[in-house]
């Protein structure tokens, strides 16, 4: 009797974009250039200084950011502790993370707007005191915040290109060095990321109150960015195999994989934002709970516990069991149920800030998402055609095509 | 022999390595065995499949158990701090939900670990220290370097020399009748 | 295998002992009903320990009725309820002070010069009386040393002696009526009202208003300003 | 008894990817591994090193519990605590030990669930660890309460008070994590043990040895069909312990943050807390096990590559724990509370700065030098970075505690604490019981997880069964999408 499992290999499926690639990329670039052409255009209207229109696209570049973010900490992660079970999916992350050069230019509507955006760059103060002002000035200045935006995206590009381009560079010569040459970066790697992910996002979304701060707030929103990630992850991959791309390579056990960590960091940032949540909410200090309660009052209060509910209970109810990890179904619905609800948390970290009083949901935030995401999936798309989707090379995929769930 | 019948419990088939087991368990479920076991000192990845096992209602038990600790918690922590011995403390009120999070939490867990622990013994019906198996002595080496298949007199294809004749050509490198050895 | 060693090692004893070493331990049978049998123990013995806790914790249990011997054989179902005495007669410190004075010999000996002079009962009164040394009464409402209480308060506001005390004027020997626990007191510090009575009738063991307690103790404590509060500082001084 | 002799160090450090390192060396087969691990517990006596080492830390014990009779005869005034000073070695005591505690959770639950399979050599150990740990550390809180006769009030049993406790009070929140912790510890260190102890029941000479193994192996005869159960349960209670080990130090943090007292109210205590409580457990598991590797012969199993598995956890959660003590400092400025600020030049600057050089040394500095592949693989310099970790961990604690009640709002409360002997000697004392009940388990229970290292062996590994399973076995459904293609 035969006792071995019987791998799917390479040759089964397509590994490749190819026609693929123009099918998606230009709807999605069309899509993205048109909202963009719609929300300039509404953004001019409202005659605000373009303020609407930047926190608009601040919330859904901040959530395009947290994804590529993402897939930049997921590829160390997999080096350092020598996965196998992602080596057939890595090149997915590998295309996101590759995104984030190229992401500078989407956050340029933010810093050529700071003034109306930041209100510490600007001239009216709602939520500083003039003292609190002056005591921030040396870190809360236009000059710097360039600077460090400057040193987070030189940091990333490097450290994408760098991922990227040794991986493909494996797909050729097959050389195991190269692994270990990544594994030994990767230490170093997460070290970078730590400081920058956490750094950028509180500079793009605390310091928009710059009265407000919480020591966990990086590890907030490098948590909602890391759930959103293993979403696209799974949704991008089942697009893929309904193209007939990566079929039965990527088998249900990945997807099992999938879950589990889709599982786990819901969890995690629940666990997170709870911690936040109830060690201001119990020592009831004013300057402190005033974030909160802007974001729990009215409307805003209503869209919180849609994202208790929403972004917590539900999917890790939805996500707890064998079974539901291992029904594409679900996992489907679960993906894309984590994307929207990440999207409204980063909304309604963010938007409070424009508009205290209520939701302020509007045909604006709808056309960024299209113009940010747009743009994001072309880029993602194009990085990921040219050159195939799987890490042919690396010396652990027959590990990972074998890959069990124990 | 006929005194020891009712003691003799079924028939004994040693293995040195996890392959041959494997593939023998597969032929001992073909055959149609029900009441069979296999002894392993440690467990076997693909055993399952070979023996014909299904899946185990023990995480139903367990979230039975994790429900029971969180609404227990949710109760007991709203009763008495709310209901039966209200005081307000440092402004907080009553039962507020935050508050309560953490042991409401922590019962959870504890309920859902009671109810896996004694779940899984429960359903191996453990603790059992008495057993015909033990009366083994080659038996000794299932918890160390060696491995079984058990088929039981219970079972209704069970025949004893046939049965015998079939273990034989399993691979194995012995094959014992088992009697129960022990006291009552 | 050390069980395969064959030792050479001479003699019978050693050999049989080696020989039950080597032999398998089995478990008689009975012993399979350890498991159930326990689980039984175990959850009888939490549902046993649980009433018991719960009934044997209980101040109804654990505090009311608490009723000492009394050095002296004194009955307050006497003095007060047959011989009409007011609790301010010997309690003469309950409505200015923080507690309400135990009386000394001498305010027995008022009477008791002229009245059974000769009582083998009132032996320890009079030695008292001569030597000027306490009597050792047992003391039987015995708050926690961290719980503060204030007779003259309570008495001010009409909070009545039968409220805490029971009905004193029936007693032959005095015993604990109330828990006297802290929820007990908030019981009444959060809603006083049922508890109210005019000032005069406070040491009037048999009064009965005339309406519902409630709705008069309302306007008593409107009219008193009485604002019981339920600060831990209240208590916890 | 025919043991292996064990080989020299074996360097199985170097890494080809895609070849899994082998994780038990020397030709060890499944025979010999019982035998080795067996034959440690029974020996029918231990070697004299184990009786000394018990005599010494049986001495401490009794230290131990000759300070806390004379603490609970006296009251806590024997202590150093002063009345700004309210919590002082009691509670970094407490903290410390249960931090220890995390890494046999941590080893046994998340890395089970992350597939390392590196830990089955090392994790029953550290279980055990873990137990200890925190049977240490619950004396602290317990006899800190000062009236101890009363400690039942901190459970929610009817009591003639007819009151009930808190639940809004984080310390209460303590008593339910820490009490949860230590059960599911146990349930989860036992279950692991029970195939081992039938493993010992089955070869145990003399009757007596015979009955208490075979009373704690519950009739253990490893049949699969148990076996089957018998993971599932340690799946799902992996799955329990690993929100659970967050949850305990995250409340031991809240104990602190949800104060509004400047250096502890601050949000990053939760994770900061866990990372640094697995930083200090892998750091003691450390200090622990290489002694023990070296003394008992467990070389082949608890190999360089363990080691250096461990020594990389610990230069992760050491760099977390850099982390957060940077990201507090930066928002005490950020904030903008000269409060906030205060407390943390005064951490730094302050008459403890003594306190809080020790602990950045020792924590942020030294574990740093595990980038180094050559100090990761020397045991005795790993071994040093133990025990500074395990002094600075120590220490982190000490500094959160103390500095920031001796100076807070009120210059006129201020105070310095200093420990009185009986303080000194109580601590001692706990490591004293910790080394205690660790020799008794090395000397009576298994202290390698036999079944679970026999797993990751190439002998055991029957490459995924039957590929289609035909009879009666009731495959995944869902396993239909991807072999019936399209």
């Amino acid at each position: 009797m035969n006792h071995h499992h019987d791998a799917p290999k390479l040759s089964d499926t397509l590994t490749e974009m190819g026609s693929l690639a123009p099918r998606v990329m230009r709807p999605a670039l069309v899509v993205g250039v048109l909202a963009l052409a719609g929300a300039i255009f509404l953004g001019m209207r409202e005659g605000d200084h373009w303020r609407h229109f930047s926190f608009s696209w601040l919330v859904s570049f901040a959530y395009f950011l947290s994804i590529s973010l993402g897939a930049l900490i997921f590829l160390p992660i997999q080096y350092i502790t020598r996965a196998s079970w992602s080596v057939v999916v890595r090149r997915l992350a590998e295309n996101m993370a590759m995104a984030l050069p190229f992401m500078i230019v989407l956050i340029l509507p933010i810093l050529l707007n700071l003034e109306h955006v930041y209100e510490w760059a600007g001239e009216h103060r709602h939520h500083l005191t003039d003292e609190l002002a002056a005591h921030k000035a040396p870190f809360l200045n236009s000059t710097f915040f360039l600077v460090r935006w400057v040193v987070y995206f030189a940091i990333w590009t490097f450290m994408a290109v760098f991922f990227w381009r040794n991986s493909r560079r494996q797909d050729h010569d097959k050389d195991t060095a190269i692994t270990l040459r990544m594994e030994n970066f990767s230490g170093p790697a997460i070290i970078l990321f730590a400081l920058t992910c956490s750094g950028a996002g509180m500079d793009l979304l605390m310091t928009l109150d710059p009265a407000w701060f919480s020591t966990m707030f990086g590890v907030y929103f490098f948590a909602g960015g890391f759930v959103t990630f293993h979403a696209v992850m799974t949704i991008s991959t089942m697009g893929l195999q309904r193209s007939g791309r990566l079929e039965k390579i990527v088998s249900m056990e990945h997807f099992h994989d999938y879950g589990k960590l889709m599982f786990a960091f819901t969890f995690f940032w629940a666990y997170i934002a709870f911690s936040q949540y109830m060690l201001y909410w119990y020592a009831n200090i004013p300057e402190e709970t005033v974030w909160f309660l802007t974001r729990q009052s009215g409307s805003w209060g209503g869209l919180a516990l849609v994202l208790a509910i929403g972004a917590f209970l539900l999917p890790f109810a939805g996500l707890i069991s064998r079974f539901a990890k291992r029904n594409r179904g679900l996992m489907f619905f679960w993906a894309v149920w984590i994307c929207i609800m990440q999207w409204f948390n980063i909304y309604w970290v963010a938007m409070p800030v424009f508009s205290p009083e209520h939701v302020s949901l509007s045909l604006l935030d709808g056309l960024c998402f299209l113009a940010v995401g747009g743009i994001w999936l072309a880029l993602v798309v194009r990085i990921a055609a040219s050159g195939n989707l799987v890490p042919v090379g690396d010396p652990r995929l027959e590990e990972s095509l074998a890959f069990e769930n124990a | 022999m006929s005194q020891t019948d009712d003691r003799f419990y079924g028939l004994l088939v040693e293995f040195d390595d996890a392959h041959t087991l494997v593939d023998a368990c597969a032929e001992v479920r073909d055959a149609g065995f029900k009441k069979w076991d296999a002894h392993t000192p440690f467990p076997i990845h693909g055993m399952d499949a070979a023996m014909g096992i299904r899946g185990t209602k023990l995480p139903f038990i367990v979230l039975a158990g994790g429900l029971t600790g969180l609404s227990l918690a949710l109760l007991m922590i709203w009763w008495m701090n709310a209901v039966d011995y209200p005081y307000i403390i440092s402004g907080k009120p009553l039962f507020g939900w935050p508050a309560a999070a953490p042991v409401a939490f922590e019962l959870t867990v504890l309920f859902s670990a009671f109810a896996s622990f004694f779940g899984m013994w429960g359903l191996n019906g453990m603790p059992r220290l008495h057993h015909p198996l033990f009366s083994s002595e080659r038996f000794a080496r299932a918890t160390a370097d060696r491995f079984f298949i058990v088929i039981e007199k219970a079972d209704p294809s069970f025949d004893r020399d046939q049965t015998r004749e079939f273990l034989t050509t399993l691979g194995g490198t012995a094959v014992e009748e088992i009697h129960d050895k022990a006291e009552d | 295998m050390a069980d395969e060693h064959v030792k050479d090692s001479g003699t019978p004893e050693t050999a049989e002992r080696e020989k039950r070493d080597n032999d398998r331990f089995i478990f008689p049978r009975w012993t399979n009903y350890l498991g159930p049998f326990s689980a039984v123990m175990a959850v009888g013995g939490i549902l046993y320990l649980a009433v018991l806790i719960t009934a044997g914790f209980h101040p109804r249990n654990s505090a009311i009725g608490y009723s000492p011997q009394q050095p002296v054989p004194y009955s307050h179902a006497l003095h007060v309820g047959e011989l009409g005495m007011d609790c301010r007669y010997c309690h003469t410190t309950v409505e200015h002070a923080a507690k309400a004075s135990i009386p000394t010999a001498e305010v027995c000996m008022n009477c008791h010069k002229s009245v059974h002079t000769e009582s083998v009962k009132l032996l320890p009164v009079r030695e008292s009386f001569a030597s000027g040394k306490t009597i050792p009464w047992i003391r039987v409402h015995d708050l926690a040393d961290y719980a503060y209480f204030d007779h003259s308060v309570h008495v001010n506001a009409g909070v009545s002696c039968v409220s805490c005390h029971g009905r004193v004027d029936r007693m032959e020997v005095v015993s604990q009526q109330e828990k006297l626990t802290m929820s007990w007191c908030l019981e009444c510090h959060r809603n006083p009202d049922p508890h109210l009575r005019p000032r005069e009738e406070v040491t009037n063991m048999a009064w009965m208003p005339d309406e519902d307690p409630a709705v008069l103790g309302a306007r008593l404590r409107e009219a008193h300003d009485i604002n019981p509060s339920t600060d831990c500082t209240t208590c916890h001084r | 008894m025919n043991r292996v002799p064990v080989s020299a160090e074996i360097d199985n450090t170097g890494y080809d990817p895609g070849t899994p390192t082998d994780l038990v060396l020397g030709g060890e087969t499944f025979t010999s591994i019982t035998d080795r691990i067996c034959g440690i517990v029974e020996q029918p006596k231990p070697p004299k090193a184990w009786y000394i080492a018990i005599t010494v830390t049986g001495s401490l014990t009794l230290v131990l519990f000759a300070m806390l009779f004379h603490l609970i005869t006296t009251g806590i005034g024997v202590w150093g605590v002063n009345s700004t000073v309210g919590w002082g070695w009691a509670i970094v005591n407490f903290v410390f030990w249960v931090g220890i505690g995390h890494a046999g959770t941590l080893i046994s639950a998340i890395l089970f669930l992350l597939r390392q399979k590196w830990r089955t050599s090392i994790n029953r150990f550290a279980e055990a660890m873990t137990i200890f740990a925190v049977v240490c550390a619950g004396i602290f809180p317990a006899v800190h309460v000062g009236r101890i006769w009363l400690v039942h009030w901190l459970f929610p049993i009817p009591n003639y008070q007819g009151m009930w406790p808190n639940f809004r009070s984080p310390l209460l929140w303590d008593v339910f994590a820490v009490g949860t912790y230590a059960t599911v510890s146990l349930l989860f260190w036992y279950t692991g043990m029970v195939p081992d102890l039938a493993t010992l029941r089955d070869r145990a000479k003399g009757k007596w040895r015979k009955m208490a193994y075979g009373f704690f192996a519950i009739g253990w005869r490893g049949s699969h069909r148990h076996w089957h159960r018998y993971e599932k349960a340690y799946l799902l209670l992996a799955g329990l312990a690993t929100p659970l080990v967050l949850s305990v130090h995250s409340v031991v943090s809240f104990d602190f943050a949800v104060a509004q007292i400047p250096g502890w109210h601050t949000t990053i205590f939760p994770p900061y807390f866990v990372a640094g409580a697995v930083f200090s457990g892998f750091a003691m598991v450390g200090t622990l096990l290489v002694p023990a590797r070296q003394f008992f012969g467990l070389k082949h199993f608890i190999t360089k590559h363990h080691l250096d598995n461990m020594n990389k956890i610990i230069l992760a959660t050491g760099s977390m724990v850099g982390y957060a003590y940077a990201m507090e400092f930066f928002i005490a400025w950020y904030g903008g509370n000269p409060n906030e600020t205060f407390a943390f030049v005064n951490r730094a600057f302050g008459p403890y700065a003594w306190a809080y050089w020790i602990m950045v040394s020792c924590n942020v500095i030294s574990p740093q030098l595990f980038w180094f592949k050559k100090i990761r693989h020397s045991l005795p310099l790993m071994w040093i970075i133990y025990i500074f970790v395990n002094i600075g961990m120590w220490f982190e604690r000490f500094v959160i505690t103390v500095t920031s009640l001796s100076r807070d709002f009120l210059p006129s409360s201020w105070a310095y604490y200093a420990p009185t002997k009986i303080d000194i000697l109580t601590f001692l004392g706990s490591f004293g019981l910790f080394l205690t009940l660790t020799l008794l388990f090395v000397r009576f229970l298994p202290m390698v997880a036999m079944a679970e290292v026999k797993t990751v062996m190439p002998a055991a590994s029957v490459h995924g069964g039957p590929a289609h399973p035909v009879g009666d076995y009731h495959g995944d459904i869902n396993d239909r999408h991807n072999k019936g293609g399209k």
